[in-house]
This record gives structure tokens, C-alpha cells and sequence, in this order.
């Protein structure tokens, strides 16, 4: 047997496919790759470091950064796990409120996503339906939190604001239009020869294999494995609405695909069951050590002015104690274990991604594929590099 | 200081004398106080100048400048004769009382009187106020110190101390409240002509032996060096050709400024380390800037000999460095690399050479400050120092007579000058006089002068005044006092465009070379 | 799966490794000694236990405790959706079995311990730094690492960055 | 000794404390705003409320004595009802501006809203404003955020012997006043026990939040008293002085340049490179430069004329490393004695 020389590939961190700043290092034997070694890091903000120096408002933001195509999602993975430290409930408006801003965010993440993998593997139609109907969410974000992409909308205890009407129109009118988009999605895509002969039998990781990479959301989904975080271990009411978690069979790009596609329907579901039930009621939990008292209140009473110069300057303190939570991002299960040692900071802020994780079964999936076949394999993780690195 | 600060609040009887603690030692005033209010304590201040510790005085006498060894001696002189003094501690711990009690017969009431400007009833009842009351605390600074007669001054107040029993007891002792943050830590560092650190003479082989084996192989000399007055005085006649000055403003803080400025002229080379481009900077060939206390990590002895930490909390300016870096280097281009550079590695020679430092490191300064001679890693420190038996076996009496101050007032030259502090700045005022606190609270030189004279001369509060002494004159704005007595003029030396250096002159003590900063004879006339 | 059923089907195997059992905030929790750790988790995989998922490795710098570390495997089984959280104390310079070859996951969930907290695993394939770079001094997520300073201020010097190829 | 019991535990204790030292010593801490360490009792808030068995209502611990056998207990729900009726009289007046006060966060005012859970204290204005009686050019009074705990009427009076400010006229009518303004000597012992914002610092003014910067404990740089102190550091800069009342040989306390006079550690003078003067002018140069000069001329000179021809001067305001440093220096590298300092001067 003579010995068959393999060539280096260096793709990213620059590469308009790797979504972000991730490096792989391909190994190719022809147009095989044999070996891929991913690189990562070229994003780390220190944000876990971060946390342990602000207080406990402060690090809502910096959440917004780890997976910042669907920001909303990870703050309320981060408050639910303070509240959940502090023994916090939070009023059924402020939690409906939430559901809302999550799934819009997770239409929003999965919008990036359609029209990137739809772009790397060619077809470049997508992008531009997709970013028009995102761009309809980035105008209800903007409307209800004056941010587009990083809303910072969900508090510890509730949420910033209340809905105005102009929020409660634009929602509606999403719902509306939304069916008929994702219609036109699946016309340019899922029966599309070229796509399907793209992305079948690519990627392919069986249940076990995935749930022993720790993979989870729709990749894991796409491997026929029913694991949501809103069914398994339901939290902000997600009992209340009706939705289904759909799965794939072969574990494969393609399967992966018809997930989020059925994501899409299944989210925009919930959004109008939550909109149309939203209930009455306070918007912030009625502790007022938590809540920030608002204007009114402080320019009329010392001790609501105190109150809020304590909340928001200094911070509140939160328990001693450790607690795991966790929520569906659009990516996965974004986790968050919260170490309290009873002052306004986090004595440790351990983020559990998604992404990283996936990311980290990247050379099982691309070992043996052409390397063509490397781009369809890393949309179809649809990996986020700010949440990886972090 | 022999005892803590905290034992003032012990005292019975506080006698302070030749310092205005209330402005440049604040908080030790705050203990005087808190002695006075709580306690009960009798305060005895005899100083020329109404300082505002006064007002907590039970008896304050007001004797002519430079006049403290005849004060002091006729003080002695009625205790003895009354037989108040300690009669067991005399016998058992001290020697040359009996030569002390005859040279003592001359200063009768009456001829100390004459020379000091106090009446008898005075002396009487200031004698029975000290001599009675059991502990008793005397503090003192440099109105006793900065005479040419200062060592006479100093030692005639162990003499009282010790004639009244009270030198190695709790709340009692001499005390001399030093000026400088460091000026203790300096002197036990060894800098200073005579001594290595921790005052182990230079001439001792022995001590020579143990710094050159440390140090390495150097040659040592036996002789004790020059003081800083005279390094200048040096300069003048071509002995000193080179002078190294570390974060010190000669040219504003010694007396005789032109003299000063006319030695350094003649010096071939003169290096300056300083934080701020000081006058004496300014004279300098080369400058270095160096780092500030809150720059660097170090430790500063007070004045009751507690050692405590510096921390550093910011970085230097620009390239300014550590003056330990500054030093290393230099000593590296001459040839000499130091083992030890930083504060700790310091500190670690230091215990090593130094006795009473031995046993002073920062990891037992964390827990607080030590007091030396602290000989090793578990001794607690030594805050009251003679107790039982003194450093040289027996307190030793010592008989002095009065001498008049260099310079009197005459005729030409009718005022006595006083120099001094006031609270809100600090020596030479390059620190504080930087920024607009403090300089917004005392703005500019006021020269203190009584209401009579001020009469005399004919000026009025908020006046400028010239004031003219042999070695040149200054301009100031008046402020009129009753702190001043009639016959005395207070400057503060602390501003260089009114120097009160410009005025003094450089005549010195014998022994510890002070120069006369609170004698001086000046005229004063109203400035255009 | 319930917690006793758990504590049964390790103390089975490796008798007196569970040295506390606790329920925190809903979720059930061991501490684990480090002897026979490694076979704590066989068994916990193993299909007794089901615990197939391995959802993330913390560590915490518990300074200046001794152990100094805590290391905590949050784990998830697929048949009931249950999760347990597995604590190992770990002190300074302590090496820790890895458990990538029980869970894959485990492989850059220990890489990432290790660079950011400096907690050592023996028999992991492949224990690199993975979100500093290789040449980096020290390790961020302890408590003694300093948040600013001379040292931190660097700049990034490419000569000592070697490449992963 | 006298014993007592308070919440239930049995304490002996000097004769002559307070129920309030007595519960302190023992870790209770009896919440009060104008009680303080250094100072006499006060009384002025009515925060330290305790029943005593025996006596009909709640006294002030602060300034009771603890008698043989008393039994006391600190916290009750009738006594927290007292003390939250109190401090919503103080609050009620209260200036809202606690986002521009620079106590805000450590003050403990807010530190007692917080603790007793005040809410609902609607603002009332004065009926007569306040007079801006007290002022120096380095502190500031804010007469509405003042409380009138008289902390620093007493401090003024019993830790500085002064007595230069004084609280004139009772209930709404009262108001701080100098009553010796010329005696003041801006020692800022009033502003260190002020449990408010009411007297504040002018020159660090809007500079920082406290738990913004770090403090950095070390020792005073001015006069000999070693007093010790914490610097206020934010962004490599010193922007305040703190002080601890158990710290030191100054208890707290400092005098007007120890808590005021910082500013020059910052200032635009200082010297920031190495300076060598040329044709009578100084001009900027490098430290290797500076060094090597001053070296190679030291030898020189050192070689011409003889080592004691050169001289040191060292200063008290250095280290004591620095000061060990540089004798070592002139007597082992320069080999002379003729090494000072300026304790004379």
C-alpha cells in the first residue's frame, strides 16, 4: 500500500460559511476530508469572568451576546436562573410576555439560519425572504425594547415594559403574514432536487451517538430524539400553549432542515396563542427589593428613590446557594449554573452552550464527507461563534 | 518617642512645650484633648506663641524665645527645693543628681525671671503643676529643638522627666513629636553620618564587619561623615564636589537660602530625585522622577516608632520610577549590582542588619503595625522603652547652663523671627500646594505679627509688610494675632515666593547640627 | 430517575463513593469521592442508570478553600428527561479522571475546565487549551487571576502563539 | 462587672456600658444612626429602641446604662414598628437625590431603608426651607439630606475640642450652624461621622460611586503621626481618603491635609521623565541616558577627588526600604559616610 499524501486546508476564521469567527482545520485526502480539527476562541469576551464583577442587572446584556441572533431566549434563561436562586414568581402577563419575545427570537435565530445555509450551499434566493420577514420582528423588538437585535427586554422579576398597542398590532400582524412566508420558504427549499441531493444522507449522527456529543435542540431533534427543554422541564408557562416538538428520522442535514422548518410553524403557534391570551396584570413580580420602583414613585418617595438607587446602582443582593436552569435557545439548551454567595455579584456564572457543544461534534461530522460537504454540515449545526466562545 | 501616643490618655499632667500640636501633629492634639476633656488631665503649655492648644490649657506660660534651658532649669530648681521630685526613682535609677541639685542653686525664681520675661508666681505655679502630679507626659518638637542650644534644651527636659520619675512608666516620657512621616524611619535606616541602621556606629569594627560581609566588598570607613548642613557648608570651600539629594528641597527647607543656592552653584555635579520640580530641582544637572507614597510599597516608622505599611494604590506618572529602581540602576552602572530591589527583599536585609528591625517583616504588618526594637519574628514590639532600667544602666543627670540664642534682637533688628508650620500645609509645600484644597484655605505666606507691634509699625491686617533680617528680606501679608507675642514675628517657611529661609541664619548646634530656625532677628516695615 | 434508586445502583458498585446526596432547587445532587469516580460514572451511563447525556462540566474556584475546586457534571437522562448534578471535589494541581470516553461531550467540556479554571484530566485524548490560546499564562476563571494590571495588558504576541497545525 | 441578659444570652460586662456597647460587644447589632463608637451618646434618632423587663416603654439603648439582672431584647415587632415609624419621620423630609449624592452607597440611611424594609414614605415638603448654614471650601452641607443626629456637633465638640458648629432651634426649625466659624478648621471630623450625605467632600465631588473604586489601606504621608488611611483609587487615580474608626493610632480621625491634601499625587507637575540640564536649560532624556550620565559622573568624581567628596541626601518622606537603600548606596558603592537626612529641619 503506498502512502497516500493528505493536504492541509485551513478554512476560517475569516470564511463566509463558518458563521462567525470559527476555524477548522481540514485534513483532506483529495477531496475527502480524513481528519478536521475546529479552532475556536477567537470570540471569548471573558463574559463568564465578567459576570463575577457585575451585578446581577448588569449581566442581563451580556447575555444578549452569546447567542445574539436570538438574544431574547438567553435573557430569560439567565433571569429564570436567578429567579429561580432567589424563590422568585414572576406575574403570568410578564411570563406570557416572555414566551412571546423567546419564540420571536427563535423565528428570528432560525431566519438567519435559513438564509446562510440556504446561501453556502448555493441558493441565494432565501437570504432575502428570510431577512425581509426578520427585519418585521427586529420592528417589534425596536417597538417594545428601542433594541433591534439585542432587546435586553426580560428583568430579573418581569419584564422591562409593558405592551403598547402598536406592540400588540405588529405581533398580530406578524402571525398573520408569517404562514404564508414560510410557505414561499418551503417552495424555493424542500423539494428542491438540488438542495435535497445537498443536503440527504449529509452530517448524518445517529440518537445515540448525538445525545453522547451532548448535542441538543433541533440537531439533536433531527436525529429523532423528542428533547425540548419546554416539554422535558417546562418553565414560563410554556404548559399553557399548545405546540409540538417535531423530529426527524435519518439524523441527517436534511432532517435538520425539516426541524427548524417545522419550528418556524410551531413558534409562531405559540406566539399567537400567547398574544391572543395575554392576561392582566402586573408585568414585574411585586417584590419591591427586585423590582425598580418606577418614575413616578421615586420623584415623589425617599425610600422608592433608595430603592431604586439600590436596585440598579448597586444591585440587588441574591442568596447564598447553587442552582442549574436551563431553556431552549433556538440553538439548543442554553443552561446556566449560578453560584450565590449572598452579594449583588454572581460568585460564578457558568453558562452551558449549545453551541459549543455541537461545534465540539464537528470533526465526527465532517470525517469521510467530500469537503464541499463541510459547508452544508456547519449551517446545518447552525452554530453561533458569540455563544461558543463566549 | 519613649512612650506610645495613647499613653498621653494615662498622663496626669501633659507639659507641652515648643509645639504647636494642634496644627502640625493634629491628631496627637486630638489625644491631648480627649486627656484634658475625659480624663481630667492638667495641660501645661509653655510656648511664646497663643497656640490654639491653649484654650484646653490649665496654665500656659509665655517665656522669650530661646530661653528654654533657664525655664526648665528654674522649674527643676523649685521641685527640688519643695522636695517634689521623685526621691526613690532618683536614687534607684539615675546618677549625678547631687551635681544637678548645686548647679541648679543659681536658678533661683527670680534670676530665671529676668532672663525668660515669666514672673515667679508663673514659674511657681507651673513647677507645682508639673512637679506634683504623677505620670506626667512631656511633648515637645522643633521650638525646642531647632536652637543652637537645641541638645542643651532636650536634655535639660530628660533631666525634668527624670527628676519627676517619669521616664520608663506608662503615661509619662519624653516625647518628641517628629515633623515627618518618616523622619523616625529615616534615622533608624542609617541615614544619617554616624550610624549604620538601627544606630550601630560606623567606627565599631564589628558593625563594619557585618554590613561588608553582606554587602559585599566594599571598604567601609571608620569616619563618620558629613551633616546635611555641612555637605553645603562643604560645597562652598571644594570638599564636596558631588551631592546626591533624594526627594528633599534643601534650598528651601535649610537655613540661609542664598547661601545654599551659592554652594550648590559651586558644586561640579548635583543629582536631584524628586516627585515635583522642586527649587532645589531646578538647580540640579540631572533630575529623576521618582514615585510618590502612594506609588510604592514600603513601610514608614511614626513618631512612636510604629512601623506600619505603605501600600501602593496607583501607578507613577509618566516614566517616573521607584526610587529603589533609581537607585539599583545607578549602582548597577557604578558597578555594584543590589541583591535586593524590591520592598520586601529590602526589608528582609534590613531584618538581618538591623537588630531592632529584625524581627519586623509585612507579613506581621498586615496584621497592624509593630513598634521597635522588635528583635525577632514573635516579639510584640516595644512601645514604652526604659521601662525598669534605661538603655545605658542609670539615667545620667545632666547640668546645664543657659546660653543666650545666636542672634538677639537689637536695635537695627528689633523683632525675634519664629519659624514654623501652619496646619494646612506641610514643609516645603510641594504637596500641598498643589491642587485647590488646601491652597484655597491658606492661599498665601501670612506673617503672624502681635497687635502692639503691628501698632508700632504701623500697619493693619491684610497689610504687606517687608521684613529684613542680616541675609536678606521677604515680602508678606500681615496677619495680626494675639499668638504672637509682642516682640516676635511667626512666618510660615512653607512658600518659596516668600521664603522664610531667606531670613535665617545658618549657625547650628554644636552636637546634633540643627540650625536656629526660631531665633532670628528681623525688622519689619510696611511694603508699598 | 429517583435519587435512592441512583444511590442504590452506585453503592451496588462502588460502596462508600457517595459521600453526600442532596435535592437542590428541584434537581437531585451527589458528591462523589474521587477514588472510584470513574466507575461512578460508567455506572451512572451505564443503562441501570440511563443517564446518557452529559449537559456541561462546571468548575469553581472555591479559593482559599482546600480542595480548592468544586467540578460539577450536569447530567441528563433521555429516558425520563431527569437530571443529576455530580460533585467531585478537587484540589490544586489534583488530577481527574477524564470522562470523555463515557461521554463525548466531555472532551471539550473538560478542555474548556482546564483552560479557563487549570484543573488537570488524566486519560483525556486530546487536553489542550481551547478558548485562550496555547502560550497563555494562567488561568482566568480562578479567583486569583488578576482582572487588570500590567501583566494582563500584553499585547497579544503572535511569536509565541504556536499554530495547531 | 454587671450581667445582663440581651436576646436571650448572658452577658457580663463592665459597669458603667451601655445596653448598646453591652448588645455590640456581643454582636447584636442594635441598628442606630447617630450612635458612635468615638463619640458620647447622643440619642438624637431613636433607632436604638430595646425593652427592658420591667420598665413600662422601649428606652434608647444607647444612653442607658446596663444595671445587674436587666433583661433586654433587641428586636420585636413592636419595637420594629417604632423604628420604622421613626425613620419614616427622618425620611419624609428627605432630599431626593440620592442618583447625585455621593454617600449613595454607603450611606447609612439608605443602609437602614433597606434593612427595615421601608417603602411608602410619601415626600413632604418643608414648610421653611433650610438654611445653607455650614460650609468650607472643602466641605460641603446639604442641609435636606441632613437627618440632625448632631453626630457632628459632638465629634466637633468632644474628638476635636472645638465646637465650631452647633444645631440651632428645634423640630423644623433646626438647622446646623457655625456658631465658631473662625475655629474651623476644615479637619473633616464632621464629614467622617456624618451618617449621611449631609456633609460631603468638595473636591471629590461626582468622581465615583464608592463600590466603584478600590481602597488602599497604607499610611499617611504628611506629619509624623502615621495615621492610617484608605486611599480612594479609581482608574489609577486617587479620588478620596477614607478612614476606619478601629484603624490606627488616629481612630478615624485626620487632619484637613491627610484627608484633603491628595491632590498633588495626580497633579500635572509631577515629573515625568528623567530630566538633564544642558547650557543652563533642562531638556527631556531617557533613563538610560539619565542613568548612565549620573553614573559615569559619580565615578568620575568619585575617582578624581575621592569618594568623600561626593555626598547623599535621603528624606524622611521616603520608605524606610528606600531610605536603607540609598545609605547603602553612598556608604558600599560611593564609600562615604557623608550620608543625611533632613530630621533637623
Amino acid at each position: 500500500m503506498t502512502d497516500r499524501k493528505t493536504i492541509t486546508l485551513n478554512m476560517g476564521p475569516h470564511h463566509p460559511a463558518t458563521h462567525g469567527v470559527l476555524r477548522v482545520i481540514l485534513e483532506l485526502d483529495g477531496e475527502t476530508v480524513v481528519d478536521a480539527t475546529p479552532v475556536i476562541g477567537y470570540l471569548h469576551r471573558g463574559i463568564e469572568k465578567i459576570c463575577e464583577n457585575r451585578n446581577y442587572q448588569q449581566i442581563i446584556p451580556l447575555t444578549d451576546r452569546l447567542d445574539y441572533a436570538a438574544a431574547s431566549a438567553n435573557n430569560i434563561g439567565y433571569c429564570l436562573t436567578v429567579e429561580k436562586l432567589m424563590g422568585i414568581d414572576v406575574p403570568k402577563r410578564a411570563q406570557y410576555l416572555r414566551v412571546i419575545m423567546a419564540e420571536l427570537a427563535r423565528i428570528m435565530g432560525h431566519h438567519l439560519w435559513i438564509g446562510t445555509h440556504a446561501l453556502d450551499i448555493g441558493a441565494m434566493t432565501v437570504i432575502f425572504y428570510a431577512f425581509r420577514d426578520r427585519e418585521m420582528i427586529m420592528a417589534i423588538n425596536e417597538e417594545i425594547a428601542g433594541y433591534r437585535l439585542t432587546p435586553s427586554f426580560i428583568r430579573i422579576g418581569g419584564v422591562a415594559r409593558d405592551t403598547t398597542d402598536e406592540f400588540i398590532k405588529l405581533v398580530r400582524d406578524f402571525v398573520k403574514w408569517f404562514p404564508k412566508a414560510l410557505e414561499g420558504y418551503h417552495t424555493l427549499l424542500t423539494k428542491n432536487k438540488i438542495w435535497t441531493t445537498r443536503t440527504m444522507n449529509i452530517g448524518v449522527i445517529s440518537a445515540k451517538e448525538a445525545i453522547n456529543y451532548g448535542l441538543t435542540g433541533p440537531s439533536l431533534r433531527g436525529s429523532g430524539v423528542a428533547y425540548d427543554v419546554r416539554k422535558a422541564f417546562p418553565y414560563s408557562s410554556y404548559n399553557d400553549f399548545e405546540f409540538q416538538v417535531p423530529i426527524g428520522e435519518n439524523g441527517d442535514v436534511y432532517d435538520r432542515f425539516l426541524v427548524r422548518m417545522e419550528e418556524f410553524k410551531q413558534s409562531i403557534n405559540i406566539i399567537g396563542q400567547a398574544i391572543e391570551n395575554l392576561p392582566a396584570g402586573p408585568i414585574q413580580t411585586d417584590n419591591p427589593w427586585i423590582s425598580s420602583p418606577g418614575l413616578p414613585e421615586v420623584q415623589n418617595d425617599i425610600s422608592a428613590l433608595i430603592r431604586r438607587f439600590m436596585i440598579n446602582a448597586r444591585g440587588a443582593a441574591v442568596p447564598v446557594g447553587e442552582v442549574y436552569s436551563a431553556v431552549e435557545g433556538a440553538k439548543g439548551e442554553l443552561g446556566f449554573y449560578l453560584v450565590g454567595d449572598g452579594s449583588e455579584h454572581p460568585y460564578r456564572l457558568k453558562i452551558r452552550s449549545s453551541c459549543f457543544y455541537l461545534a465540539s461534534a464537528l470533526p465526527r461530522l465532517l470525517v469521510g464527507h467530500m469537503v464541499a460537504d463541510a459547508v452544508a454540515i456547519i449551517g446545518s449545526l447552525d452554530v453561533v461563534l458569540g455563544e461558543i466562545d463566549r | 518617642m519613649t512612650n506610645p501616643i495613647s499613653d498621653v490618655l494615662k498622663a496626669e499632667v501633659i507639659l507641652a512645650t515648643g509645639t504647636n500640636t494642634d496644627e502640625n501633629h493634629p491628631i496627637i492634639a486630638n489625644y491631648v484633648k480627649e486627656a484634658v476633656m475625659r480624663n481630667g488631665a492638667k495641660l501645661l503649655v509653655i510656648d511664646p506663641r497663643r497656640i490654639s492648644l491653649v484654650d484646653h490649657a490649665a496654665l500656659w506660660l509665655r517665656p522669650k524665645p530661646g530661653t528654654d534651658v533657664a525655664w526648665i532649669n528654674g522649674l527643676m530648681h523649685i521641685i527640688i527645693k519643695e522636695g517634689w521630685h521623685a526621691k526613690e526613682y532618683v536614687d534607684e535609677r539615675t546618677e549625678g543628681f547631687e551635681e544637678l541639685r548645686a548647679h541648679l542653686e543659681s536658678y533661683t525664681p527670680e534670676y530665671v525671671s529676668e532672663i525668660t520675661g515669666l514672673s515667679t508666681d508663673e514659674l511657681h505655679a507651673a513647677a507645682s503643676l508639673f512637679g506634683k502630679a504623677r505620670p506626667g507626659s512631656i511633648l515637645y518638637a522643633m521650638g525646642i529643638t531647632q536652637h543652637t542650644t537645641g541638645t542643651d534644651n532636650v536634655k535639660s527636659l530628660a533631666n525634668l522627666a527624670m527628676l519627676c520619675g517619669n521616664l520608663g512608666v506608662d503615661g509619662g516620657g519624653v516625647n518628641p513629636l517628629r515633623g515627618q512621616n518618616n523622619v523616625q524611619g529615616a534615622c533608624d535606616m542609617g541615614c544619617l553620618p554616624n550610624v549604620f541602621s538601627g544606630y550601630q556606629p560606623v567606627g565599631d569594627e564589628n558593625n563594619m564587619k557585618k554590613m561588608a560581609n553582606s554587602w559585599g566588598d566594599f571598604k567601609l570607613g571608620p569616619k563618620p561623615g558629613l551633616t546635611v548642613t555641612e555637605m553645603f557648608g562643604g560645597a562652598e570651600t571644594g570638599e564636596v564636589k558631588a551631592v546626591y539629594v533624594m526627594g528633599e528641597n534643601p534650598v528651601l527647607s535649610d537655613p540661609d537660602k542664598q547661601h545654599i543656592e551659592h554652594c550648590i552653584d559651586r558644586l561640579d555635579f548635583f543629582v536631584v530625585q524628586d516627585i515635583f520640580l522642586t527649587e532645589t530641582a531646578r538647580l540640579a544637572d540631572v533630575v529623576l522622577p521618582a514615585t510618590c507614597f502612594a506609588e510604592k510599597d514600603g513601610t514608614f516608622t511614626n513618631t512612636e516608632r510604629l512601623v506600619q505599611r505603605v501600600r501602593k494604590a496607583v501607578d507613577p506618572p509618566g516614566e517616573a520610577k521607584e526610587d529603589t529602581w533609581i537607585i539599583s540602576e545607578i549602582s548597577k552602572r557604578m558597578g555594584y549590582v543590589m541583591p535586593a530591589v524590591t520592598g520586601e527583599e529590602l526589608i528582609h536585609e534590613i531584618n538581618l542588619l538591623t537588630p531592632s528591625y529584625a524581627g519586623i517583616t509585612y507579613e506581621r504588618l498586615e496584621e497592624g503595625g509593630l513598634v521597635w526594637p522588635c528583635p525577632d519574628r514573635n516579639h510584640p514590639g516595644t512601645p514604652v522603652l526604659h521601662r525598669g532600667k534605661f538603655a545605658r544602666g542609670k539615667g545620667q543627670f545632666f547640668s546645664i547652663p543657659f546660653k543666650p540664642p545666636f542672634e538677639s534682637a537689637d536695635s537695627e533688628y528689633p523683632f525675634t523671627l519664629s519659624t514654623g508650620r501652619v496646619l494646612e500645609h506641610y514643609h516645603t509645600g510641594t504637596m500641598t500646594r498643589c491642587g485647590t484644597g488646601l491652597n484655597r484655605l491658606y492661599p498665601e505666606v501670612l506673617a503672624e505679627i502681635n497687635p502692639v507691634d503691628a501698632e508700632r509699625v504701623g500697619i493693619s491686617e491684610g497689610d504687606y509688610v517687608r521684613i529684613t533680617s542680616k541675609r536678606g528680606r521677604v515680602r508678606a501679608k500681615v496677619h495680626i494675632s494675639e499668638r504672637s507675642q509682642p516682640g516676635m514675628i511667626f512666618l510660615p517657611f512653607h512658600f518659596h515666593e516668600a521664603s522664610a529661609n531667606v531670613l535665617t541664619h545658618s549657625e547650628v548646634d554644636p552636637i546634633s547640627k540643627i540650625p536656629e530656625y526660631k531665633v532670628s532677628a528681623v525688622k519689619v516695615e510696611k511694603a508699598a | 430517575m429517583e435519587l435512592n434508586a441512583i444511590v442504590n445502583a452506585i453503592s451496588e458498585k462502588c460502596p462508600g463513593s457517595i459521600l453526600k446526596q442532596t435535592e437542590n432547587h428541584g434537581i437531585n445532587e451527589i458528591t462523589v469521592s474521587a477514588q472510584c469516580f470513574y466507575e461512578v460514572m460508567q455506572t451512572l451511563q451505564g443503562d441501570g442508570c440511563g443517564f446518557d447525556m452529559l449537559t456541561d462540566v462546571v468548575g469553581i474556584d472555591r479559593m482559599p478553600r482546600a480542595p480548592r475546586f468544586d467540578l460539577l457534571y450536569v447530567l441528563l437522562s433521555m429516558k425520563d428527561f431527569s437530571r443529576l448534578i455530580v460533585r467531585l471535589e478537587a484540589g490544586e494541581g489534583q488530577e481527574v479522571p477524564s470522562v470523555s470516553s463515557i461521554w463525548h461531550s466531555a472532551n471539550w467540556g473538560e478542555r474548556e475546565v482546564f483552560d479557563l479554571m487549570g484543573i488537570n484530566f488524566s486519560n483525556h485524548p486530546d487536553l489542550r487549551r481551547i478558548l485562550t490560546w496555547e502560550n497563555f499564562d494562567g488561568h482566568p476563571l480562578r479567583k486569583d487571576f488578576p482582572l487588570e494590571g500590567k501583566d494582563f495588558d500584553k499585547p497579544f504576541d503572535t511569536k509565541t502563539v504556536k499554530d495547531y497545525c | 462587672m454587671v450581667t445582663l441578659k440581651i436576646d436571650g444570652s448572658d452577658l457580663s460586662v463592665p459597669a458603667g456600658t451601655t445596653i448598646m456597647e453591652a448588645a455590640r460587644s456581643a454582636g447584636i447589632d442594635v441598628p442606630s444612626l447617630c450612635y458612635h463608637k468615638r463619640l458620647s451618646p447622643i440619642g438624637s434618632c431613636n433607632m436604638c429602641i430595646v425593652t427592658v423587663e420591667g420598665r413600662p416603654g422601649p428606652v434608647t439603648s444607647c444612653n442607658t446604662p446596663v444595671e445587674e439582672g436587666l433583661v433586654v431584647v433587641t428586636e420585636s415587632e413592636a419595637l420594629d414598628v417604632q423604628r420604622v415609624a421613626n425613620l419614616k419621620k427622618i425620611l419624609k423630609h428627605h432630599a431626593l437625590d440620592c442618583p447625585v449624592c455621593d454617600k449613595a452607597g454607603e450611606c447609612d440611611l439608605q443602609n437602614m431603608v433597606y434593612r427595615f424594609g421601608i417603602t411608602d414614605v410619601p415626600f413632604e415638603p418643608r414648610t421653611q426651607k433650610r438654611v445653607e448654614g455650614y460650609a468650607t471650601s472643602l466641605i460641603r452641607y446639604w442641609p435636606e439630606r441632613c437627618i440632625m443626629c448632631r453626630r457632628c456637633v459632638t465629634a466637633c465638640r468632644e474628638v476635636k475640642g472645638i465646637g465650631a458648629i452647633d444645631i440651632l432651634g428645634e423640630n423644623e426649625e433646626s438647622r446646623l450652624i457655625p456658631v465658631a466659624a473662625d475655629k474651623c478648621k476644615s479637619c473633616g471630623e464632621c464629614m467622617f461621622v456624618c451618617p449621611t450625605g449631609a456633609l460631603t467632600e468638595n473636591l471629590s465631588r461626582y468622581k465615583g460611586r464608592p463600590w466603584l473604586g478600590d481602597r488602599v489601606k497604607t499610611t499617611c504621608a504628611y506629619c509624623g503621626c502615621g495615621c492610617q488611611l484608605e486611599l480612594d483609587v479609581l482608574e489609577n487615580m486617587v479620588i478620596g481618603v477614607h478612614t476606619k474608626t478601629d484603624d490606627g493610632v488616629n481612630r478615624g480621625s485626620l487632619c484637613v491635609k491627610g484627608r484633603f491634601g491628595y491632590e498633588f499625587i495626580g497633579d500635572d507637575k509631577r515629573l515625568k521623565t528623567p530630566l538633564i540640564k544642558e547650557n543652563g536649560t533642562f531638556r527631556e532624556a531617557t533613563w538610560d541616558e539619565a542613568l548612565d550620565f549620573t553614573a559615569k559622573r559619580l565615578s568620575a568624581i568619585k575617582n578624581e577627588f575621592g569618594p568623600d567628596s561626593i555626598a547623599g541626601l535621603s528624606s524622611a518622606r521616603c520608605t524606610n526600604e528606600e531610605n536603607y537603600l540609598f545609605q547603602k548606596f553612598i556608604r558600599a558603592v560611593v564609600g562615604t559616610n557623608n550620608v543625611d537626612h533632613c530630621a533637623r529641619l
